[in-house]
């Protein structure tokens, strides 16, 4: 048993945990284990002081959920061991909240371009720096802070 | 102008008369006149199955539009000329305009031949069907020993067109449409060639005129229903369009081999495919439904009127049936088509045998 | 060459990926070898526009999301809202709400195949399908006053009553629609290319479905027998009669079958609905709109529902201010498309096609 | 001149022939598309005035129809495709998003109006606009063809 720091509920009563964030990946093994077969979703929250990353899970046989979170100060280990699904969650919780997974495979930008400064959904994010976007000349794509670089 | 279209039918039905009567045999001493005479008719006659073979291609995609509307509960174009005839007129304005663009990667020259190669062959394929029996209401341009066989060979270059506009666009989607097209006519084109032996192991000549002439009695489709399904499937094949519509599919190749052609050239194929359409339907009623043989009405009408239910056929499977995939079509090809082409080719061959004097 | 796999683009822009999708597909002659989509084409900051006004303006974010289903994406954001400020709702509402919602899964459904036969090559599906769905959007233009992104439902209830125009039309509509039904089944149903083009193809076992979360009638499609209408329910779909469509096989074919079953299964939602729905109030007076931008909360809800695409929900953070704190959004169609590569590996190019059509991806909701 | 007035007919004929015919390109982005796609369909059906052969490729399209909220991260390819149109092309831009931002402008991966992208010859208003408008916007745009207003 991987020992669970605190709990409390949603409003509609799915359980939420807090594990350790070295935790995080023995815990969800063991969840998984026990019949939480399927990952929803990965998401991070910016707290301002700390990251929090949430996992979604949900069992197929009997449908109970279960969401466990981790105080984060930015690295947590992968889960994409125990659901390939994770893979995207990841890198999309890395491309907008900022939150590194440690061994993922291909831990790149999703959404936004791969060269892409900050993290959007962090607090902090400056929303009146606008950044722009081009082609490069190898079909990928090329970010500047400059309006004459992209559009 | 219609004087001289007046005069120019007499001479015309006196020039064919004069034709089939004596000029076999009186070529040598034959007088001056008439040989300006025959040229003139003969430029006459290409020009009208030249005119002839675009009016069809007009009309048909006129029909195509109004009717795949209709299939769909549309209207369809209706607002440019009554009824919207003029619009395909619009379509040729707009597409003579635009702008020709060929790629700096592509091979200049094999991308600017492609098209013709596909729509020369399908004009010259009309000069080879014979529209109608010897008087004056009916055409028939060339008439030699080996039409069926010309007919078939132009029939087999117009992919070839598409092959090499796919290869020299310099585009990966042109470069698998050109590769389905080649994979796609190999395996068409044996089933297609080998029901036709049979045609012509019953009719006893590669002329068309006497193919038809041959089912004055019977239409071939009665004894050879084998290879009328096999050739008619090959015509559907070789035309490339749905549900054999590999090497243009829009939803897989964005536009296959044509996806570079901008402007008139894409025009060209666009009205070359037309074109095929109409020539692969004539061809049908030529070999199987017995061309221009039909009671009261002159040889032309009765022609048009079987090409016309080949091409509603056309459409109607364009309009209904999806894609099938690459490898069913080829299975269907070589393993089903195949074989059936040779068991007909057998039973015609026993047909000949046997009753041979029939046709 | 020495090396003959080709490195294929397929989108942004391509006829058939519904949008915005990109896969970068590694060929071998015909044969996919590698398939790696590359999303975020239409990444429109839904998470961060909406956490930056108040709870009822979040809604015009939501909205967008699934756009060809908008009502049921309101649908969770408004179940969200109301479950974290503890709103009551009157049951007129509710029931309205839960008649909207299966009609634009119709909506939806009926899209799916029609774009499903354009890519399969078929042209006139996608005219049947359009045509039918008009009739619903008429319904649903008639009830809310648009046509695509409705923005009818409220925090508290919905915004307008329906009208006995609305509800006559409803009703002729269920009786014809369960004899259409047969006949948009066999559109494609009964295309013999249709169905060998189909089966064996895209398939995902059990096991990867519940690996990669997929979720909806791809998950339904390849054996496991989940819906969130039934497994947690909510509004009332516990006192209505419905079936929940499974096969076992997983491939693009049982997709088809399940997703039009589904289709005559909403169809006898509606009409249940339409027999049950009782009088009264049909907005929570008490929650008008000027207080509930003012309206401050704390706590965090979680309240799954089943989007035509699976299980849509939103994870919705309060911190105390009239703002949401976080506003994290499970879409459905993002996980879907995940399992691009396992689904694609060894099949034909004809085959992505049809097997990325069956997922019915919508953008704005996977890149949200 | 006569040699004037047969090209002068001669361009009225052209300038009608591209009005007329216009291809569109099968390009949707967002939800203006689903509308989009419902004016093509059987109850709005603009083939009636011409357009019903949907190109899939750029090069044989003259009209580029921007349905949807144009992002930074598209935009680009946008341009992209619209220079592999051939001339003479044309813009429709449908919808409150891809003319200015819609709702969406306030973001950070939003391009607030593909005009920043593109030439654009008609804008269409709505969120998404209603089959019926963007059908007067391609009147419009055939309208201001045929009286050779729109140059390029």
């Amino acid at each position: 048993m991987i020992p669970i720091e605190s709990e409390s509920t949603t409003k509609n009563g799915i359980k939420i945990v807090y594990v350790a964030k070295e935790n995080i990946l023995p815990f969800l093994t063991e969840k998984k284990l026990e019949g939480f077969d399927t990952l929803l979703m990965i998401s991070g929250v910016d707290y301002k002081d700390h990251l929090e990353v949430l996992y979604h899970l949900l069992s197929s046989t009997n449908s109970s959920r279960l969401i466990v979170k981790a105080k984060t100060s930015e690295e947590v280990e992968s889960v994409t061991s125990l659901w390939k699904g994770a893979d995207w969650h990841e890198r999309e919780t890395w491309d907008l909240v900022g939150i590194k997974f440690k061994n993922h495979p291909n831990l790149k930008r999703i959404l936004l371009s791969e060269g892409w400064v900050g993290h959007p959904l962090r607090k902090d994010y400056p929303m009146d720096k606008k950044q722009f976007v081009n082609l490069a000349d190898d079909g990928e794509d090329r970010v500047s802070y400059e309006k004459t670089e992209g559009y | 102008m219609n004087l001289f279209f007046f005069l120019m039918s007499i001479l015309y039905g006196i020039v064919k008369f004069l034709h089939i009567n004596f000029i076999p045999f009186k070529i040598a001493g034959s007088p001056v006149g008439l040989w300006i005479a025959y040229f003139i008719v003969a430029v006459v006659e290409v020009v009208l199955v030249f005119v002839l073979s675009l009016v069809a291609v007009i009309v048909i995609i006129y029909v195509f539009r109004k009717y795949m509307a209709d299939a769909q509960n549309r209207i369809g174009p209706n607002r440019v000329g009554p009824w919207g005839t003029l619009q395909l007129i619009a379509d040729v304005f707009k597409l003579l305009q635009k702008q020709d663009i060929i790629p700096t990667a592509a091979d200049r020259t094999a991308y600017k031949v492609a098209p013709y190669l596909v729509f020369t062959p399908v004009i010259l394929g009309f000069i080879l069907i014979p529209f109608g029996s010897v008087s004056i209401l009916n055409l028939m341009v060339v008439n030699f020993n080996y039409t069926i066989l010309f007919l078939i060979a132009f029939m087999t270059i117009a992919p070839v067109g598409e092959i090499i506009g796919g290869l020299a666009s310099h585009n990966k989607f042109s470069l698998f449409g050109a590769l389905r097209s080649a994979a796609q006519d190999m395996g068409f084109e044996v089933p297609m060639l080998i029901s036709l032996i049979s045609v012509i192991i019953l009719a006893g000549s590669y002329n068309a005129n006497d193919i038809v002439t041959a089912q004055r009695f019977i239409p071939f489709i009665v004894p050879e229903i084998l290879g009328f399904i096999v050739f008619f499937l090959a015509m559907i094949g070789r035309q490339s369009i749905p549900p054999f519509d590999l090497p243009e599919s829009g939803s897989e190749l964005v536009s296959g081999f044509s996806t570079e052609y901008s402007g008139m050239r894409y025009g060209i194929f666009y009205m070359g495919n037309f074109g095929f359409m109409a020539l692969s339907a004539f061809v049908v009623s030529v070999v199987y439904l017995g061309g221009w043989e039909g009671p009261i009405f002159p040889g032309t009408i009765w022609l048009v009127v079987k090409g016309a239910v080949f091409i509603f056929i056309f459409l109607l499977t364009w309009i209904s049936l999806g894609r099938v995939r690459i490898d069913h079509l080829l299975l269907m090809g070589w393993k089903y088509l195949l074989p059936l082409s040779v068991i007909n080719l057998l039973i015609s061959a026993g047909i000949a045998l046997f009753f041979g004097g029939l046709f | 060459m020495e090396d003959k796999v080709i490195e294929v683009n397929f989108g942004p822009q391509h006829p058939s990926t519904h949008g915005v999708l990109r896969i970068k597909v590694k060929l071998d002659g015909e044969i996919i070898v590698e398939a790696q989509p590359v999303i975020g084409y239409l990444h429109r900051n839904a998470e961060k526009l909406a956490e930056m006004g108040g709870y009822p303006k979040g809604m015009i974010y939501i909205d967008r999301l699934d756009y060809v289903a908008a009502l049921n994406m309101e649908l969770g954001y408004v179940l969200a809202v109301e479950d974290l400020m503890g709103v009551q709702v009157p049951e007129r509402a509710q029931w309205i709400r839960m008649m909207m919602v299966e009609l634009n899964r119709e909506a939806s459904h009926l899209i799916w195949l029609g774009t499903h036969g354009l890519d399969m090559g078929m042209l006139t599906p996608f005219f049947y399908c359009f045509r039918e769905r008009e009739r619903i959007l008429r319904i649903l233009d008639e009830v809310t006053g648009s046509r695509l992104l409705y923005n009818y439902f409220a925090i508290g209830g919905i915004y307008s009553d329906v009208t006995p125009k609305a509800f006559e039309m409803i009703r002729t509509w269920t009786e014809d629609f369960v004899k259409k039904m047969e006949e948009i089944q066999s559109i494609l149903g009964k295309s013999y290319i249709y169905v060998s083009r189909t089966k064996d193809v895209g398939k995902l076992t059990a096991e990867d479905v519940l690996s990669y979360g997929v979720t909806g009638p791809m998950q339904r499609a390849s054996g496991i027998k989940r819906d969130v209408r039934k497994d947690a329910p909510y509004l009332f779909y516990d006192k209505v009669n419905f079936e929940i469509p499974t096969r076992t096989e997983g491939d693009v074919y049982a997709r088809f079958l399940v997703r039009i079953e589904e289709m005559r299964q909403s169809a006898s939602i509606v009409k249940q609905v339409l027999e049950k729905i009782p009088q009264g109030e049909f907005y929570n007076k008490k929650y008008s709109k000027p207080m509930l931008v003012r309206l401050k909360t704390t706590g965090e809800s979680y309240v799954p529902t089943e989007s035509p695409k699976g299980e849509f929900a939103i994870h919705l953070i309060g911190d105390g201010s009239s703002i949401p704190y976080r506003v994290r959004i499970r879409s459905p169609s993002f996980a879907n498309l995940s399992s691009i590569p396992t689904m694609l590996k060894g099949y034909k190019i004809a085959d992505l096609t049809a097997a990325v059509s069956s997922i019915d991806p919508v953008f704005g909701e996977v890149d949200r | 001149m006569s040699d004037n007035i047969l090209v002068t007919t001669l361009d009225e004929a052209l300038k009608w022939g591209t009005g007329k015919s216009l291809w569109p390109f099968t390009f949707g982005l967002a939800c203006c598309a689903i509308e989009m796609m419902s004016a093509m369909g059987s109850d709005y059906d603009w083939a009636r005035f011409g357009s019903d052969v949907f190109r899939d490729s750029p090069r044989q399209s003259d009209l580029m129809i921007v349905s949807g909220t144009v992002t930074k991260k598209m935009a680009p390819r946008i341009r992209r495709l619209y220079d592999q149109m051939a001339f003479p092309k044309f813009v429709i831009s449908m919808g409150a998003c891809a003319s200015a931002g819609g709702p969406y402008v306030r973001g950070y991966s939003v391009v607030d109006g593909v005009d920043q992208v593109v030439p654009v010859d008609v804008y269409v208003y709505g969120c998404p606009p209603r089959p019926e408008a963007l059908i007067q916007a391609l009147k419009m745009l055939q309208d201001r063809i045929v009286a050779g207003k729109v140059k390029h």
